[in-house]
């Protein structure tokens, strides 16, 4: 299901976003500097920030932990020049390409989708461009991203709640 | 041809467009913007229901929610049968169709009546001092007789095929009620930039205006302003909700609304939940009814409510009406009706001094005032048709209107927490203080002038813009309704709660009896308890219960306010939530294949698992039977992914896990596994788990499939709050791998051939060990454990890959007799081996000991969790129960089954934890928890049978099969 | 539903966070040398005051952080949110004017 | 103080003259005499029961029940009223099964219609891991002599017909274990009828009157005294049966319990016409059921999860408990709450309730009762009696003592129903 199903309404898109390469970096903040260097771009060190460049980008989920996700090569490529990066200081990068998916709702007023599951306030003042966090879609834990000053949201979830989380979202677009 | 009570012209409904609709049968006419009550008065009808007790004659009381008696039945077609619905609030459309509820066989012949003319047996309470016997005679005979007599409507009988949806929003400023305060504070806050949201419970935004089609505001008439009005919120994007009642109030300004979507098909509810910055209550008030005997027959209303039915509705509720008027706001009820065309037979006032300028008025038009008279009794059958006054005179007339006085609705103040203080003046509780960021505007806080109203909604929200001005109305007065309501406790027949049929002597009964604290009194009477909530008769009922103790009403104080503010829908409370989005269904990455398999499957936690793969003609017992013997005899394949997986990483990990588990784990080598027992701290066994060595500072964990959330989170629990100088992270990994298992003694030979880049011969891959390599080219983690006891390895690979693996392998397998295996059949080999399974073996009171699992215990560790509590002395007693293998004799017992020392014994000392017919022992064989049962080999105990004899077992060993473990060294 | 201030994240509600039950209850370094009276008070005793109340939160559909605040039991008012390891905020114990 | 019987005769009587001639139903004095023997902490169920038998059954003459606000104001009027005993330890199974039996004859012996109806509990169950549960409890209970058995999804609808046991459901109904002696009853009366009789007995009753101290000037530091809103009260025997208020009542005492108070909610729906059987419980979907005689839904909920005495209610609670009931009963969803509001509930580590001594001398305490105290009422309020009485803990109680959470000896009722495999 998870292919390239495409749903439009109303104005707005909910699609499924293509496989890519993810990391889960845990490491001190202080730390954090070292990994930009083999990431080829900025670990936001600001709660709630979201960096982006070159086909990667790099999310702020805690003071210790961050999503990385990039295309799909870096599965290779990212952990040796990581280990080379931080050399003897301790720190830890998982791959968690297989664990979640990803979907894009793009489109005015997708928020309001959203707040049919998401507790938070996805105003433009309260949630702005590059921002993004770990909370709630209903019953499902996702990861909110949004890129860019344009209505549109990327959304991470777990491989198995992705279905329902889907359901959830179709429902409410239709139903807007 | 129009409806014989409508007026010729005025009012909101459009008279272009007629609307049908069925009540009881009958079919009717209205127009969009009536109410279902507004059309049926327009043809007279009064009578829609039967009161909860003594079932009386009940009419149309109001024009709102407090609506107490026109309760009916909606019915939208299958699955869409709604009881109890507002006849006051349910908006006319086509092709609605009504039923009055609680009467049989009709509702003009009503057998219920009987309980009427039993009244003056039947008192508040009067089902406490009988129906105590003989024998079981309340729950047979009296029970179910009240029990069908009570209730209102007819609970739905089939699934609600409709939808419900919810939505979170968050605003400025939350505006609840949209009258003349509600419109002007959204204005306000709107013109000053804030982010507003303004919600209204009626169908049209207005409130009162609606009903006062004659005033001016800002030099523009009413009805003309409020167009005004609403169009520039709507350009102003403040969000504009009809039919939504703010129902609760909570921590925070977390305001919960009920909106009743204008339906094209959409959902039928919508719950929201807004969390405000501000919240202006601008929710009105509602006018009391007034206790004399009979004061409950149909066409007597509220008389604000009979002016809102000719004025906003162009419905004249009846041709000739009597008005009992304790307050100013009768007189002007009896004007308006006047003018659009009623006979008022007289104002009753039972002030002796009425305020001259109203007597003026009604002189000069021709209305009578009786001064310092109310009504005796009403008199009439299921209509009204005159009253005699309390000075002996009869009065005819087809409609008898009371005006009590006015309660501000102060409900969601007080959920708020607000403190209400009274206000003799006002003769009312108004909103005091209040802990959250709240105002009120209006006649909610006594405030009635429409003057005022504007003014103070204007302030509330914020005073941007120019306040939008009307002439000052005149100061209202009235009775104290403490005055009002003497005498009535002495009146048969004086109704306090309509709905529930209380007596005003009633709450003076309660108050004998000994209930003198308000919330006695509620519960002993049950006033204010109907689907009105006491919204017209709390404050009537106060006011007595306070004569009666001889007390001021603010001495005898509210009862407290519980959510909703008027009755709200289940659907929209459970939203989207149901059928599959109830709870998601978690898969694995190989469900497809599975469930393409015709796989049975069971629920766990929120996963599906396949249980057995039956082929055609088998039952799950024959195949689970087929599976044991290929996982035995030559390799099965099962599906492994839904067990937790937990990647800990850091140069402090192995020390991180020493604390956790009860295990040693530094001196495990990288390569190497171990099966890790986790205890909570008071020393009971919560998850296990093969943990393996990835490098020196990786350990990848596993956990039981239900464990896998509660051991991340109490990992992070102990890494963060107990241990934060540990150097080591914490990742979740359990979707990131997909586990196929491959047991059996056939499982190398049909692998081997898939892996690349590693060994996996018996020497250089022994049990217990794991690696990285790449199976058939995909980058794996190869684990050679085994929860069969038999030559076992699990393969790790991405998600995305593990479907092609797996028909690889079963292509590869065919040959050697490869079969998929499901739960069921890893429940019975494990068994054979003696593996506990954590929550089947254990139930959160088993102990590593009780478990046969000491060995596991690092016993030179100095500390982990769950270690001090292993010493208490309840821990070391010898009889604890401990894990032992079980042989019954004949059958299968069930699991759960108590052991007893002998067959006719009354005390348990054990019980079967897992039982199962052994296809490698081709007999029945069990586990359980048994006293002391290490001590007791070869002892014969037995277990119970429901509704039979208990069967014999042996106590044995917990291993049934291999003890020397050759087969998984293999 | 309540909305707490999380140290990293600012004020969340309620939906995201998990009770973590009462704060500053540190796990003795050397459980051994409890006996089992001090042993079971560790384990189960607990204040549960009526009135300001020192909590531990984690904002587990959030940053996934453990943090103390300090609460009033009657109202549910937050007084202070600090992170895990720091003492509790003065002015916010028992007794103190909530 | 004659305690005026009930019966219909006396009702009819009674009409006769406008029911001007009854009594208050329990005597109120407005404050506390200066010394009882024992004294009652809480004016709820338990309480008010613990003074009845205290009166009845052990002599005592000089009782007094304090409550600080009016009686069975706190969880007794704010429960679901269900009523069963098939609770899996032995020790729980007699405690329950002691308060069933005396559930049975309780409106004869208070002559009040407290509306005692076994019309079944009936546990559902949605996975193997409940089957196993359930079956469990069921071998134990018949073996304590206590009723339960074990119906096919078949027999459960036919016993509960709204029902929903279609295999498509997200948590299909595979089975259910049913205590036919279990069911309802009417929750105010339950505390009403125990004041009449225990105030006809010469129990005093004082409402709006809070305990602020409690002194300990008698021998070894035992309980000599209470201070109340309403004055000194004088006496070496105290009972705290005050739910989710005991670590406030025992901290005056010097005593940390180990206890957590939470809200709890329940809420009713507008009142239809018999629709609802019995009483189904659903651990797996949280879905507590039963209809009033009034003909209201009424439905538990769970409790909050962070400690609170706040009875402030909270949406995300309810909308979870609707979300469980009308995918459970479907036909629900056009039903509507009427009423929602909340408790205190105290809750042990092992959700048993204690019963018993404490490290006082003469201060005893009930509590600990959890989510589950009103079934336990008539049982609670009866080994509470003899334990005051004679000092010593009824046979019944001995194994709920405080002291099991120091060896370790737990009755843990919540772990047997721990999550699946």
């Amino acid at each position: 299901m998870h292919e390239n199903s495409v749903i439009r309404h109303a104005g707005i898109t909910l699609r499924a976003l293509p496989g890519m390469a993810r990391f889960a970096l845990r490491c001190a903040p202080a730390d954090a500097p070292r990994a930009s260097q083999a990431l080829g771009l900025d670990l936001p060190l600001a709660a709630l920030t979201a960096s982006a460049g070159a086909g990667r980008a790099a999310l702020w989920l805690g003071p210790d932990e961050w999503l990385i996700l990039a295309e799909d090569g870096a599965a290779e490529t990212l952990p040796p020049a990581m280990e080379d990066a931080f050399a003897a200081t301790p720190f830890s990068l998982v791959e968690v390409s297989g664990r979640q998916l990803a979907y894009g709702l793009s489109g005015p007023g997708a928020e309001e989708v959203l707040a049919e599951g998401c507790p938070l306030d996805l105003s433009d003042a309260a949630f702005g461009p590059g921002t993004c966090t770990r909370t709630l879609f209903g019953k499902v834990e996702m990861v909110l991203w949004r890129p860019g000053p344009e209505p549109a949201w990327h959304i991470e979830v777990w491989r198995s709640f992705a279905p329902h989380l889907h359901a959830h979202l179709r429902e409410a677009l239709l139903d807007l | 041809m129009s409806a014989p009570f409508r007026t010729h012209q005025g009012g909101r409904p459009d008279r272009a467009r007629t609307l049908r609709f069925t009540f009881d049968g009958r079919t009717y006419d209205g127009h969009p913007g009536d109410t279902l009550a507004s059309a049926l008065l327009a043809h007279g009808v009064h009578l829609t229901g039967r009161s909860f007790k003594y079932h009386r004659p009940r009419g149309i009381l109001s024009a709102g929610p407090e609506e107490p008696n026109a309760l009916v039945e909606l019915d939208a077609g299958p699955g869409r049968r709604e009881p109890n619905s507002r006849a006051t609030m349910v908006p006319l459309r086509d092709g609605l169709l009504a039923r009055s509820q609680n009467r049989w066989p009709s509702l003009a012949w009503d057998a219920g009546a009987l309980t009427g003319a039993a009244a003056a047996l039947l008192p508040a309470g009067f089902y406490y001092k009988t129906f105590m016997g003989p024998g079981r005679a309340w729950e047979k005979l009296y029970e179910p007789l009240i029990r069908r007599m009570a209730g209102l409507g007819r609970a739905p009988a089939e699934a609600d095929p409709d939808r419900y949806a919810q939505r979170y929003a968050h605003c400025d400023v939350l505006v609840v009620g949209a009258g003349p305060a509600g419109l002007a504070a959204a204005l306000a806050a709107a013109r000053g930039g804030a982010r507003v949201i303004l919600c209204d419970e009626q169908m049209e935004m207005g409130g009162s205006l609606l009903s006062q089609p004659g005033t001016r505001i800002a030099g523009l008439p009413g009805w003309e302003w409020l167009e005004v009005a609403l169009a520039e919120l709507r350009a102003l994007k403040v969000r504009l909700l009809p039919r939504t009642t703010a129902f609760s109030y909570g921590l925070q300004n977390m305001v919960s609304l009920a909106e009743l979507p204008e339906r094209a098909e959409g959902p039928r509810e919508r719950l929201w939940m807004v969390r405000a910055a501000r919240v202006v209550l601008a929710t009105g008030a509602i006018e009391r009814p007034l206790p004399f005997s009979g004061n409950d027959r149909p066409g007597v209303m509220l008389a604000d409510a009979a002016r809102v039915y000719a004025l906003r509705y162009g419905v004249l509720a009846g041709h000739r009406a009597a008005v009992l008027a304790a307050h100013d706001s009768g007189y002007e009820a009896a004007f308006a009706l006047q003018a659009a065309g009623m006979e008022i037979a007289a104002i009753l006032d039972p002030r002796a001094a009425p305020p001259a300028d109203l007597l003026a008025e009604a002189t000069g038009r021709g209305i009578r005032v009786l001064a310092g008279q109310g009504v005796a009794r009403s008199l009439g059958g299921r209509r009204v048709t005159g009253l005699i006054s309390t000075g002996g005179e009869r009065i005819g007339c087809d409609l008898l209107l009371m005006a009590g006085g006015w309660t501000p609705s102060v409900h969601l103040f007080s959920q708020a927490r607000g403190a209400l203080r009274w206000d003799a003046a006002r003769d009312a509780y108004l909103p005091d203080t209040a802990p959250e960021a709240v105002l009120c505007a209006g006649a909610c806080q006594g405030s009635y002038g429409l003057g005022a109203c504007l003014a103070e909604g204007h302030a509330a929200g914020g005073g941007h813009g120019a306040a939008p001005g009307a002439q000052p109305g005149r100061e209202p007065s009235g009775m104290p309704t403490a005055q009002a309501v003497a005498g009535a406790a002495k009146a048969p027949m004086a109704f306090v709660d309509f709905q529930n049929d209380v007596q005003a002597k009633d709450i003076a009964l309660a108050v004998r009896e000994g209930f003198r604290s308000i919330e006695h009194v509620k519960r002993y009477t049950t006033n204010g308890m109907a689907t009105d909530q006491g919204k017209t008769s709390n404050m009537v009922g106060l006011a007595i219960a306070a004569a009666t103790l001889g007390q001021e009403i603010p001495a005898v104080g509210l009862t407290r306010y519980r959510h909703p503010v008027t009755p709200t829908g289940f659907g929209g409370l459970a939203g989207r939530h149901r059928g599959d989005l109830f709870e998601p269904i978690r898969r694995a990455p190989l469900h497809g294949w599975a469930e393409a398999e015709g796989a049975l499957f069971e629920p766990v936690a929120q996963w599906r698992r396949a249980r057995a793969f039956p082929r055609a003609g088998e039952d799950l017992h024959a195949a689970v039977l087929r599976e044991c013997r290929a996982v035995r005899q030559a390799a099965g394949i099962f599906d492994a992914s839904t067990l937790g997986k937990i990647e800990v990483v850091g140069p402090d990990a192995a020390e991180f896990l020493e604390r956790l588990y009860v295990n040693p784990w530094k001196k495990l080598a990288p390569g190497r596994c171990r099966y890790g027992i986790m205890l909570r701290e008071d020393g009971f066994v919560t998850d296990d788990g093969v943990v393996g060595r990835m490098a020196a500072d990786r350990f990848h964990v596993t956990t039981t499939t239900g464990g896998a959330a509660r051991v991340l989170h109490m990992m992070e629990d102990y890494l963060q709050t107990e241990f934060p100088e540990l150097r080591v992270w914490l990742t979740s990994t359990t979707e990131q791998w997909a586990v196929i298992a491959l047991q059996g003694p056939k499982a190398r030979t049909i692998l081997e051939p898939f892996v690349e880049g590693l060994d996996i011969s018996a020497a250089s891959f022994p049990h217990m060990s794991v690696a990285a390599c790449r199976v058939m080219g995909i980058p794996a983690r190869l684990f050679r454990v085994s929860f069969t006891g038999e030559l076992g390895f699990e393969v790790n690979v991405a998600p995305d890959q593990a479907p092609a693996l797996w028909r690889a392998l079963m292509r590869a397998g065919a040959p050697h007799g490869l079969t998929p295996y499901g739960t069921e059949a890893m429940h019975v080999l494990r068994a054979e081996k003696g593996y506990i399974i954590v929550s089947q073996e254990t139930d959160g009171t088993v102990t590593p000991d009780d478990a046969g699992l000491s060995w596991a215990v690092g016993k030179a560790k100095r500390d982990f969790v769950g270690k001090r509590s292993l010493a208490r002395p309840e821990m070391r007693r010898r009889d604890r129960p401990q894990l032992v293998g079980l042989l019954p004799r004949g059958t299968v017992p069930q699991e759960g089954a108590q052991i007893l020392a002998s067959p006719g014994a009354r005390m348990a000392e054990g019980h079967v934890t897992s039982a199962y017919w052994s296809p490698a022992l081709d007999r029945p064989i069990a586990l359980g928890l048994l006293a002391g049962g290490r001590e007791r080999m070869g002892q014969t105990v037995y277990a119970t049978v429901m509704g039979g004899a208990p069967i014999a077992m042996e106590v044995t060993d917990p291993v049934f099969l291999d003890k020397a473990g050759e087969r998984v060294n293999a | 539903m309540l909305l707490i201030r999380c140290p990293h994240c600012g004020d969340r509600p309620e939906v995201e966070f998990r009770h973590g039950g009462e704060a500053h209850l540190a796990r003795p370094p050397e459980p051994a040398a409890l006996s089992d009276a001090e042993w079971a008070a560790y384990l189960h005793q607990r204040r549960n005051p009526r009135g300001p109340h020192a909590e531990r939160w984690r904002h587990i559909h959030g940053c996934g952080r453990f943090f103390n605040a300090v609460r009033d039991t009657l109202t549910d008012r937050f007084l202070a949110t600090y992170p895990t390891g720091a003492a509790r905020p003065d002015g916010t114990q028992q007794g103190d004017p909530a | 103080m004659s305690m005026r019987r009930f019966s219909l005769l006396s009702l009819a009587r009674e009409a006769l003259r406008g029911h001007s001639g009854w009594q208050p139903q329990w005597r109120s004095p407005p404050s506390p005499a200066a010394a009882y023997d024992a004294v009652i902490v809480g004016g709820g169920g338990h309480g008010l029961a613990t003074a009845y038998y205290l009166a009845r059954e052990h002599g005592m003459r000089r009782i007094a029940v304090l409550e600080k606000g009016w009686i069975g104001g706190g969880n007794t009027g704010r429960n679901t009223t269900i009523i069963r005993s098939n609770y899996l330890f032995p020790e729980s199974a007699a405690l329950y099964d002691h308060a069933l039996k005396l559930w049975e004859g309780l409106s004869r012996e208070l002559n009040y219609n407290v509306m005692f109806s076994p019309r079944g509990v009936l546990m559902s169950a949605h996975s193997v891991h409940d089957i196993q549960s359930f079956q469990r409890h069921i071998h134990a209970n018949r073996l304590a002599g206590v009723d339960n058995e074990w119906l096919t999804p078949e027999q459960c609808k036919a016993f509960c017909p709204p029902l929903d046991i279609s295999p498509h459901a997200r948590y299909p109904v595979l089975g259910g274990a049913l205590q036919r002696r279990g069911g309802t009853a009417r929750h105010d009366a339950v505390a009403w009828g125990y004041a009449r009789a225990a105030s006809a007995l010469g129990v005093d009753i004082i409402q709006n009157c809070e305990v602020t101290g409690i002194r300990r000037e008698g021998p070894g530091g035992a309980v000599s005294a209470l201070e109340t809103t309403k004055g000194l009260v004088r006496t070496a025997r105290v009972g705290v049966v005050a739910a989710g208020s005991t670590s406030l009542v025992m901290a005056m005492a010097g005593l940390r319990m180990p206890l957590e108070s939470y809200p709890l909610q329940a809420l009713v729906s507008e009142p239809v016409k018999p629709v609802f059987p019995c009483v189904v419980m659903s651990n797996t979907v949280h879905a507590y059921i039963s209809q009033s005689d009034k003909g209201e839904l009424v439905i538990g909920a769970g409790t909050d999860q962070y400690t609170s005495y706040s009875q402030a209610g909270s949406i995300q609670i309810l909308t979870h408990t609707l979300d469980a009931i009308t995918e459970m009963f479907p036909m629900f969803r056009r039903m509507r709450m009427l009423r929602a509001w909340g408790g205190i509930v105290d809750v042990t580590p092992d959700r048993s309730p204690i019963i018993g001594l404490t490290p006082v001398p003469g201060l005893f305490v009930n509590c600990g009762w959890g989510t589950g105290g009103f079934k336990a009422t008539p049982g609670s309020g009866h080994v509470f009696a003899a334990t005051i009485a004679k000092g010593e803990p009824h046979p019944i109680a001995a194994p709920f003592n405080l002291a099991r959470f120091e060896t370790g000896r737990m009755i843990d009722e919540a772990a047997a129903a721990a999550v699946a495999h």
